[in-house]
């Protein structure tokens, strides 16, 4: 049916983010998802220098500060961690740790996945195979084990933690590129570039490349979601980030051992990652129905002729 | 068909060989394991006689030989804070790690195809808006906080279920809910939209054109088209699951797997590593070569 | 089921069928006030191009229109003197599969991949309660006999997959007429197919129906196919029925100038001499000649069965001279896309030599070949499988001067786009655009464009025309004459369909089973076919049923033996 | 049977599981209790690691001697009498008619075969830590009296072979076991990776217990530990955080002989310097901090708990004079000491409840004053390297979180380890109270007490080679059947027959 449809329209380009508006206005979990992500980047880009050293200073007679009291300043409103530190400050400052590490371990994961996973697609000769079983010895590597070993050899570090997660969610990427590549080199278009005398270089990067990056971001907002709970796991079991720094899934491992008395000091941190990784969840599914042309209309207005 | 199953063995045993290897040497650059076994006082002397009598004090690649070789004769060494066999102890733990994530996969995977087929039959209505901000919202939430608050409200506060432990059924529920929490909430979405794109594909048409009761239709045709995508998700997870079934385990005191390989990667207790990893990526491999076995069972078309 | 109890009340009727498509922007409208009837026994045709919204209409009787994002504005849809459009739920089962049944054009993708066909025979039968277990199988197995399957006992366990296209089409057959509907609805039952096995399901439809007295609605965009079955026709275009009647008349002396284009631009609609887009040019130096080509593919069967060889192309021989055209023609799996594929080395032959400017291909190096494929081009069949969906038409054509550096400075290239979009006959405002922004027809002109971007000697098309609808093709078939004219170029063209090459090749070989089994000049081989197999293709070409009801087909037992 | 019934079926069992499960716990004599973590292995000649400890100890094996909890001094226990034969052996007499929990008599040669056993060699023992680098060895006399010589005068002799745990000769002797044989009131019944359980054995010597078994579990989370006390589940944990603390019924605080402090690295700038290091001590704002830790822990001013022998109670710790600190950061500034440089403060994750946080207060605190302290959290493994001799030779100024367990009576087992220049922790280096400390570990008596305290006010008040932090305080959660306190051994050991059933 929309084969047909297809060649009735061939419709020029009317503005494409126009499109993509339309559409997302249409469902409206997934544009609140969109706007809660808009405002923590907003947050996290322009609240540390409004907060400032909150963040890290000590109050060490409001420990566990209740939240929702009208007493202390409104930065007190969500309640006062074990240090007295005010927690929006936390939140804000540790977004940017958060989502830092998220961002930067899903986009060294899904480079070096993506291009492995193009050279173990495209070629046939033996380091194809070594990829692959490298994938495979990846894989089944346990990441806290990993975590333990890269904490010890380098020390804890930010950087050191995105090594960790990017190179435990690899395998995702390299084996989803493989596997596009194993079919799109098949494709006609592949065969039509050799036929002109591309160079395996030309077609992987020019041809091959550009169509399985979509697939990859799809992947990469999921595992955004993913990784950020993993290095809050990382946090429970004190692999994770190490103090002074901290992120929200190092707040809610610390403040698990008070969740029976001051509820609040994981309460918040996790209602954000539960926030973010549920607006990140809904923004692909969203994205997915949007890609697909079988489905799109599904997020379209659509006007229906009167009789 | 055989032959496929011999080259994945192959494959897989040089993966674990080189899991194993790289293993070695990597949690031997995580520092001598001797004064983590003694108390902190003990003397230098002390913790060289520790290192002696368990080898740590040979080169490096000498203890890899030495690994190897007993590895042949299916040595797998001993836990030095066990005073046990390694694969013993590795081998004790692993299978209630099995049974917890053998139920929590079954449990998620069933309720996703339901709740996911159901979902893709009316996208946009209620059921589906339910079902995916219910299965996303669990699968968004850190898992111990999950497992902490779960205990305290249902075993403290309401006092329903035990608060950990094992023993009998009701001490499965908490666990198995916690640990199969994310993967029925990613599988959910799976089955939506693999459900959704094969409600759409022509041989639907097909069947409705063949006058197929609309039950037939969804679980008869599109759902078993759309189990090789679940299928394949599914058994990612699951390895993920034996991996990583440590939090639960940690929070609920289950005497799993996941548990033993933190304790001993904290405690550096070598052996216990090396036998839990071995256990645990052998599980992986069998269970990948599993899924292409059913692969070819569900798909006609796939022939190895 | 008497076939004239009734047959003065139309046995469907559509009236004033109105469809949409709902999308952002105004709904889409693909069926505009269409009505239309058929009766037992009788035959109708939908004619009409790819989006002329003929599958549409019937979608309708059926309810196989999703709404959303289908929306039926208007029309009455009636079977047998009862509504039937509003149907759902049961009362709409009483209908699909009993009364009415559909078979599709893609038999492959129509049918389950994942069940046997047998399940998918026997499930008709149990859902509609009329036979289940051991009873419906047996009946399944009939009908599979009925319709011409081979050893259906044995065969009625196998999947679709393992079946070959006529044969799949053959179990969708089986599937429609199981509960012996009173209309069948064949949407493009014959276009994959190749000829020969289109006329057998083409039979086969036809003496189901003399069996039955079921009505029969066909819907295709083949103008002989349409001839063939056809009681009556309607004619459509662009969502509205531009011209209906009785077949003879419809075909014979076309009313609308639509009607009369389509008839105009079939290849077989003169035979005479005339007309033709053969080269002018008298024939000069050899450009390619192809010695002792072959192909042996290798392949274990189970664990320890030996290595067994199969020859998809066997010595194969042939010469092209500059500026001519030569047509190689066979069905599928007669090795000709196989022969098109060595000479651009995107496969490796087993043994022969390709000779192309006093070298062989074969043994070229890389940077030979790098030389030889800019002098060397291919159309591919699909025009927009072979292009990168996401590149733009400049990057499209200008594709090879990125690849080799020596033909045209980079400052030039928008010009040259420009000039070569012209030359085809596009639009050169379009350079910006997408290839799905444009149609099939467009494609192939972007892509002819993107083959004479690197000057070559040689174009290789391998099906370059074969999905394209009837009048696009003759357009397309003109522009390639046209520029071989101009620009002195020699042509391969490989094509299933041999009536397309009669005017446009100088010679044509025939493949068959990766054997040439004749070749020749082109009027040669029309004017006097040797090779029985040529015959037979030749022959395949179906008859206008007006023509053919006096006299019947005396070939069509002979031509079940054929294998499919 | 039909899908339904089969649900309600399954219904049903869980719902009867689930009350037994919650009412498992009757009121007999067996009692559960539930550890921090799981004890590697139930080696008797590891009993100074606390989950093994606190299993086997005064459980089922028994030393020699007993530590009072409250003087520090040894007790009788498997010994009845002792005496200084000479400045280098002593003289200990076996009580007579105590069987082994597998029915051999104890000897005074099965006493000699567990000093043997420990001290050989041929296995890894972990309590030999105690004994530092002395070297003793053990004569029978006769069948219940025993000698012991040591390399060197030991006046806390009987003190030191309270960590001797007295195995059955029957015990190997080269390797380590999970099935202790000792003279304790309870054996081993089983051990598998999901609890340990003990049974009463009814050839004790002593009084016997009214608890007739005990199941050990361990589950690594507080707060659940908390639970299971408090749910039923279990009787008794030895250990929840300050936070899970909030039952004043159930929840009971002890000093538990650990003592925190910073270790202060002096051989690197600008930690060299005695301002700097003073600075250390007076920039921390000791009330606020105390507020991580609760109301019950004193500060300290040494490395060892009040009731060892040689803690000085006149001893003031350090104040908080954030005034003082920064005036004295600027007075060693202005002498040219690098007092910008980085000084590195390496914690351990875990080391103690909110040990992370109270790293990260102090370094806030010491930034106020001016210093350039950065925090670098590691794993233990890692961070032993700091806490060790060798220490790492790139390290640079650092500053070290640590905590000292003594519950052994004596500051013998404190003050070598941090200030004699070959102490295993120390990062002093002074001949001069080198010789003291010698002398001191020399002396027996009421001397030995004073000496130990004057090298305490040293340390304090001019080497300042720390920043003592406080004596700490542990919380145990008793079931409300049990009538039981914690006291300052146990952290080490929990002994069954001490506790009693409430009714």
């Amino acid at each position: 049916m929309t084969a047909l449809i297809s060649d009735i329209t061939v419709s020029p380009r009317t503005g494409k983010l126009r499109t993509i508006w339309n559409c997302l206005k249409r469902d409206k979990l997934a544009l609140a998802a969109v706007i809660f992500l808009l405002l923590l980047v907003i947050a996290t880009l322009a609240g540390p220098p409004l907060i400032g050293d909150l963040a890290t200073k000590l109050g060490l007679r409001q420990r566990n500060l209740a939240p929702f009291s009208f007493q202390h300043d409104w930065i007190y409103f969500l309640g006062a961690d074990t240090l007295g530190r005010p927690i929006i400050a936390r939140l804000v400052v540790g977004a940017q740790n958060t989502l830092g590490i998220a961002f930067a371990a899903v986009l060294c994961s899904m480079l070096t996945g993506g291009i492995l996973g193009l050279i173990a697609g495209y070629s046939e000769r033996w380091y194809s195979q070594i990829i692959q079983r490298l994938a495979d010895v990846v894989m089944s590597f346990p990441s806290l084990l990993l975590a333990l070993i890269v904490l010890y050899t380098l020390g804890p570090s930010i950087t050191n933690l995105v090594i960790v997660l990017a190179f435990t969610r690899m395998p995702i990427y390299l084996r989803t590129t493989r596997a596009e590549v194993l079919e799109l080199r098949e494709r006609m278009f592949v065969s039509a570039a050799i036929s002109m005398g591309a160079s395996p270089l030309r077609i992987v990067v020019r041809h091959i490349a550009p169509l399985v990056l979509p697939t990859l971001l799809t992947i990469a907002a999921l595992d955004f979601a993913t990784v950020i709970l993993a290095e809050s796991s990382l946090s429970f079991l004190g692999l994770g980030i190490q103090p002074p720094d901290f992120t929200w899934g190092a707040m809610v491992a610390n403040g698990r051992g008070y969740l029976a008395n001051a509820w609040w000091i994981s309460f918040w941190p996790g209602l954000v990652i539960l926030l973010t990784t549920l607006s990140l969840n809904l923004l692909s599914s969203w994205a997915r129905t949007f890609a697909d042309p079988q489905q799109r209309w599904r997020l379209q207005s659509l006007r229906k002729t009167p009789r | 068909m055989l032959s496929y199953i011999g080259r994945r063995a192959s494959h897989s045993i040089i993966s674990v060989l080189g899991l194993l290897a790289l293993v070695f040497f990597l949690t031997r650059l995580t520092g001598d394991p001797s004064s983590l076994f003694l108390p902190l006082d003990s003397t230098l002397e002390a913790r060289q006689a520790f290192a002696r009598l368990h080898g740590f004090d040979q080169p490096i690649h000498w203890q890899f030989l030495n690994y190897l070789r007993d590895l042949v004769s299916l040595d797998f060494g001993q836990s030095v804070r066990q005073n046990r066999s390694a694969m013993e102890i590795a081998l004790e733990a692993f299978p209630q790690t099995l049974k917890l994530a053998f139920v929590a996969m079954a449990l998620a995977i069933a309720l996703a195809i339901v709740a996911g087929s159901i979902a893709a039959t009316r996208p946009g209505g209620f059921f589906d808006r339910i079902v995916s901000l219910v299965s996303l919202t669990g699968a968004s939430a850190p898992d111990f906080w999950i497992a902490i608050v779960g205990i305290l409200v249902f075993a403290v506060s309401f006092d329903l279920l035990p608060t950990s432990g094992t023993g009998s059924l009701a001490h499965w529920i908490m666990p198995v809910f916690v640990l199969a929490l994310r993967p029925f909430g990613l599988l959910v979405q799976v089955v939506r939209g693999t459900m959704l794109s094969a409600l759409s594909a022509p041989y639907i048409k097909t069947a409705r054109a063949k006058g197929l009761r609309r039950k037939e239709i969804i679980f008869g045709h599109a759902l078993r088209n759309s189990l090789l995508p679940v299928i394949t998700v599914a058994g990612d997870l699951t390895a993920g699951l034996v991996n990583g079934a440590v939090i639960v385990e940690t929070v609920f005191g289950w005497p799993g797997i996941g548990k033993l390989m933190i304790d001993a990667i904290i405690l550096r207790d070598f052996a216990v590593v090396q036998s839990t990893i071995l256990v645990t990526a052998t599980a992986i491999f069998v269970l990948n070569i599993c899924i292409d076995l059913l692969y070819a069972v569900l798909d006609p078309r796939i022939r190895y | 089921m008497s076939p004239t109890s009734k047959s003065t009340s139309p046995l469907l009727t559509v009236e004033n069928l109105t469809v949409d498509f709902l999308s952002d922007e105004s709904p889409v409208r693909a069926v505009n006030a269409v009505s239309f009837d058929v009766s037992r026994g009788e035959t109708l045709v939908i004619l009409g191009e790819s989006g002329s919204g003929k599958s549409v209409s019937t979608s309708a009787v059926m309810d196989l229109i999703d709404q959303p994002p289908g929306d039926i504005v208007s029309g009455r849809i009636s079977f047998d003197g009862a509504p039937i459009g509003n149907l759902r739920g049961e009362p709409r089962r009483l209908i699909n599969g009993q009364k009415i049944a559909m078979i599709f054009q893609d038999p492959l993708a129509y049918l389950n991949p994942v069940y046997t066909v047998g399940r998918q025979i026997v499930e008709i039968f149990a859902c509609h309660g009329v036979a289940s277990g051991k009873e419906a199988r047996e009946r399944s197995i009939e009908l599979l006999r009925r319709v011409g399957i081979p050893e259906p006992d044995t065969r009625i366990d196998q999947y679709p997959h393992q079946f070959s296209g006529g044969q799949r089409q053959r179990v969708m057959i089986a599937m429609a007429i199981a509960l012996k509907p009173d209309l069948l609805i064949a949407d493009e039952p014959t276009t994959a197919l190749d000829v020969s096995v289109q006329a057998q399901i083409l039979d086969l439809l036809r003496d189901l129906q003399n069996e039955t007295g079921m009505a029969l609605i066909l819907i295709t965009h083949d103008l002989e196919v349409a001839a063939s079955m056809a009681d009556r026709v309607i004619v459509m275009n662009r969502g509205e029925i531009v011209e209906a009647g009785v077949a003879r008349d419809v075909f014979t002396s076309p009313r609308h100038a639509y009607t009369k284009k389509l008839i105009s631009a079939l290849p077989h609609g003169d035979t005479a001499e005339g007309g033709n887009r053969r080269s002018t040019i008298p024939s000069g130096e050899t450009v390619l000649k192809v010695e002792n080509l072959t192909k042996e593919y290798l392949f274990s069967q189970g664990l320890f069965g030996k290595k067994q060889s199969f020859r998809a192309v066997n010595d194969v021989n042939f010469e092209i001279r500059k500026g001519e055209t030569l047509g190689i023609v066979g069905e599928s799996g007669s090795g000709k896309s196989s022969v098109a594929r060595m000479l651009l080395r995107l496969t490796e032959p087993t043994a022969g030599r390709a000779i192309f400017a006093g070298e062989d291909i074969f043994s070229m190096n890389q940077a030979r070949l790098l030389a030889f494929r800019r002098k060397v081009q291919m159309v591919f069949q699909d025009p927009y499988g072979s292009m990168n969906p996401r590149m733009s038409v400049h990057a499209i054509i200008s594709e090879p001067w990125a690849i080799h550096g020596d033909i045209l400075p980079q400052a030039r290239w928008k010009d040259r786009v420009v000039e070569l979009l012209e030359l085809v006959g596009l639009n050169p405002e379009h350079v910006d655009r997408y290839p799905h922004q444009f149609s099939g027809g467009q494609r192939q002109r972007i892509a002819i464009a993107r083959a004479l971007a690197s000057e070559p000697d040689l174009i290789i098309c391998d099906e370059a025309v074969s999905a394209l609808d009837v009048s696009i093709q003759a357009q397309i078939i003109d522009l390639l004459a046209d520029l071989r004219t101009r620009l002195g170029l020699s042509y391969i063209f490989i094509t299933h369909d041999l009536p397309i090459v009669r005017h446009f090749a100088d010679r044509i070989v025939v493949m068959k089973q990766g054997e040439i089994v004749e070749d020749g000049s082109t009027s040669a081989i029309f004017a006097n076919p040797v090779h029985p197999y040529t015959q037979s293709l030749l022959e395949a070409t179906p008859v206008p049923k007006w023509m053919a009801v006096r006299a019947p087909r005396p070939t069509g037992r002979a031509r079940d033996a054929l294998t499919l | 049977m039909g899908k339904t019934s089969r649900i309600t079926i399954f219904a049903t069992a869980l719902m009867a599981s689930t009350t037994w499960a919650v009412y498992a716990q009757d009121a007999s004599k067996a009692i559960k209790i539930v550890l921090p973590e799981q004890p590697a292995n139930l080696e008797p000649c590891g009993t100074i690691i606390t989950n093994v400890g606190q299993i086997l100890s005064q459980n089922v094996t028994e030393a020699l001697t007993v530590i009072d909890a409250k003087t520090g001094l040894p007790q009788p226990k498997l010994a009845t009498e002792w005496t200084r034969v000479d400045d280098t052996t002593w003289r200990f007499k076996i009580r007579p008619g105590v069987k082994f929990q597998n029915g051999k008599d104890l000897t005074a040669e099965a006493v000699a075969f567990s000093i043997k056993r420990m001290t050989g060699g041929t296995m890894t023992c972990n309590n030999m830590a105690k004994f530092g680098d002395r070297k003793i060895e053990a004569t029978p006399v006769d069948a219940l009296t025993l000698d012991i010589k040591s390399d060197r005068p030991e006046p806390i002799m009987p003190t030191l072979l309270s960590v001797v745990m007295v195995v059955s000769p029957d015990t190997p002797v080269d390797k380590p076991v999970n099935d202790p044989v000792g003279t304790g009131p309870f054996k081993l019944a089983s051990f598998d990776t999901q609890s340990v359980a003990l049974e009463r054995f009814d050839g004790y010597w002593g009084a016997k217990p009214v608890i007739e078994k005990a199941n050990y579990v361990w589950r690594s989370e507080s707060s659940i530990r908390a639970a299971m006390v408090e749910t039923g589940e279990a009787d008794l944990t030895p250990s929840i955080a300050i936070q899970d603390a909030t039952n004043s019924e159930t929840d009971f605080a002890y000093l538990n002989s650990e003592t925190t402090a910073i270790r202060i690295d002096m051989s690197k700038p600008p930690l060299n310097d005695l301002r700097i290091r003073k600075a250390l001590n007076l920039a921390i704002d000791w009330e606020g901090l105390t507020q991580l830790f609760g109301d019950d822990v004193k500060r300290a001013s040494q490395m060892a708990v009040p009731g060892i022998n040689g803690h000085d109670e006149t001893l003031k710790p350090w104040e908080s004079d954030p005034a003082q600190a920064a005036a004295l950061v600027a007075e060693a500034k202005a002498a040219g000491v690098p007092v910008d440089s980085e000084i590195t403060l390496i914690g351990r994750n875990g080391i103690y409840p909110n040990g992370g946080e109270a790293m990260e207060a102090m370094v806030a605190m010491w930034r106020e004053a001016g210093l350039n302290v950065k925090l670098t959290m590691l794993d233990v493994a890692d961070w032993i390297r700091y806490l060790q001799k060798p220490y790492p030779e790139e390290r640079g100024a650092t500053l070290l979180q640590m905590q000292h367990d003594n519950n052994k009576g004596d500051a013998a087992f404190t003050i070598p380890i941090f200030y004699r220049s070959t102490g295993q922790y120390a990062t002093v280096s002074d001949p001069a109270l080198d010789k003291e400390i010698d002398t001191a570990l020399a002396t027996s008596g009421e001397d030995r007490a004073k000496d130990f305290k004057m090298i305490f006010a040293k340390a304090r008040n001019d080497v300042v080679a720390d920043i003592p932090m406080y004596h700490m305080i542990g919380y145990t959660r008793v079931g409300k059947r049990l009538d039981w306190h914690p006291d300052i051994t146990t952290n080490s050991e929990i002994p069954l027959a001490n506790i009693q059933l409430k009714n």
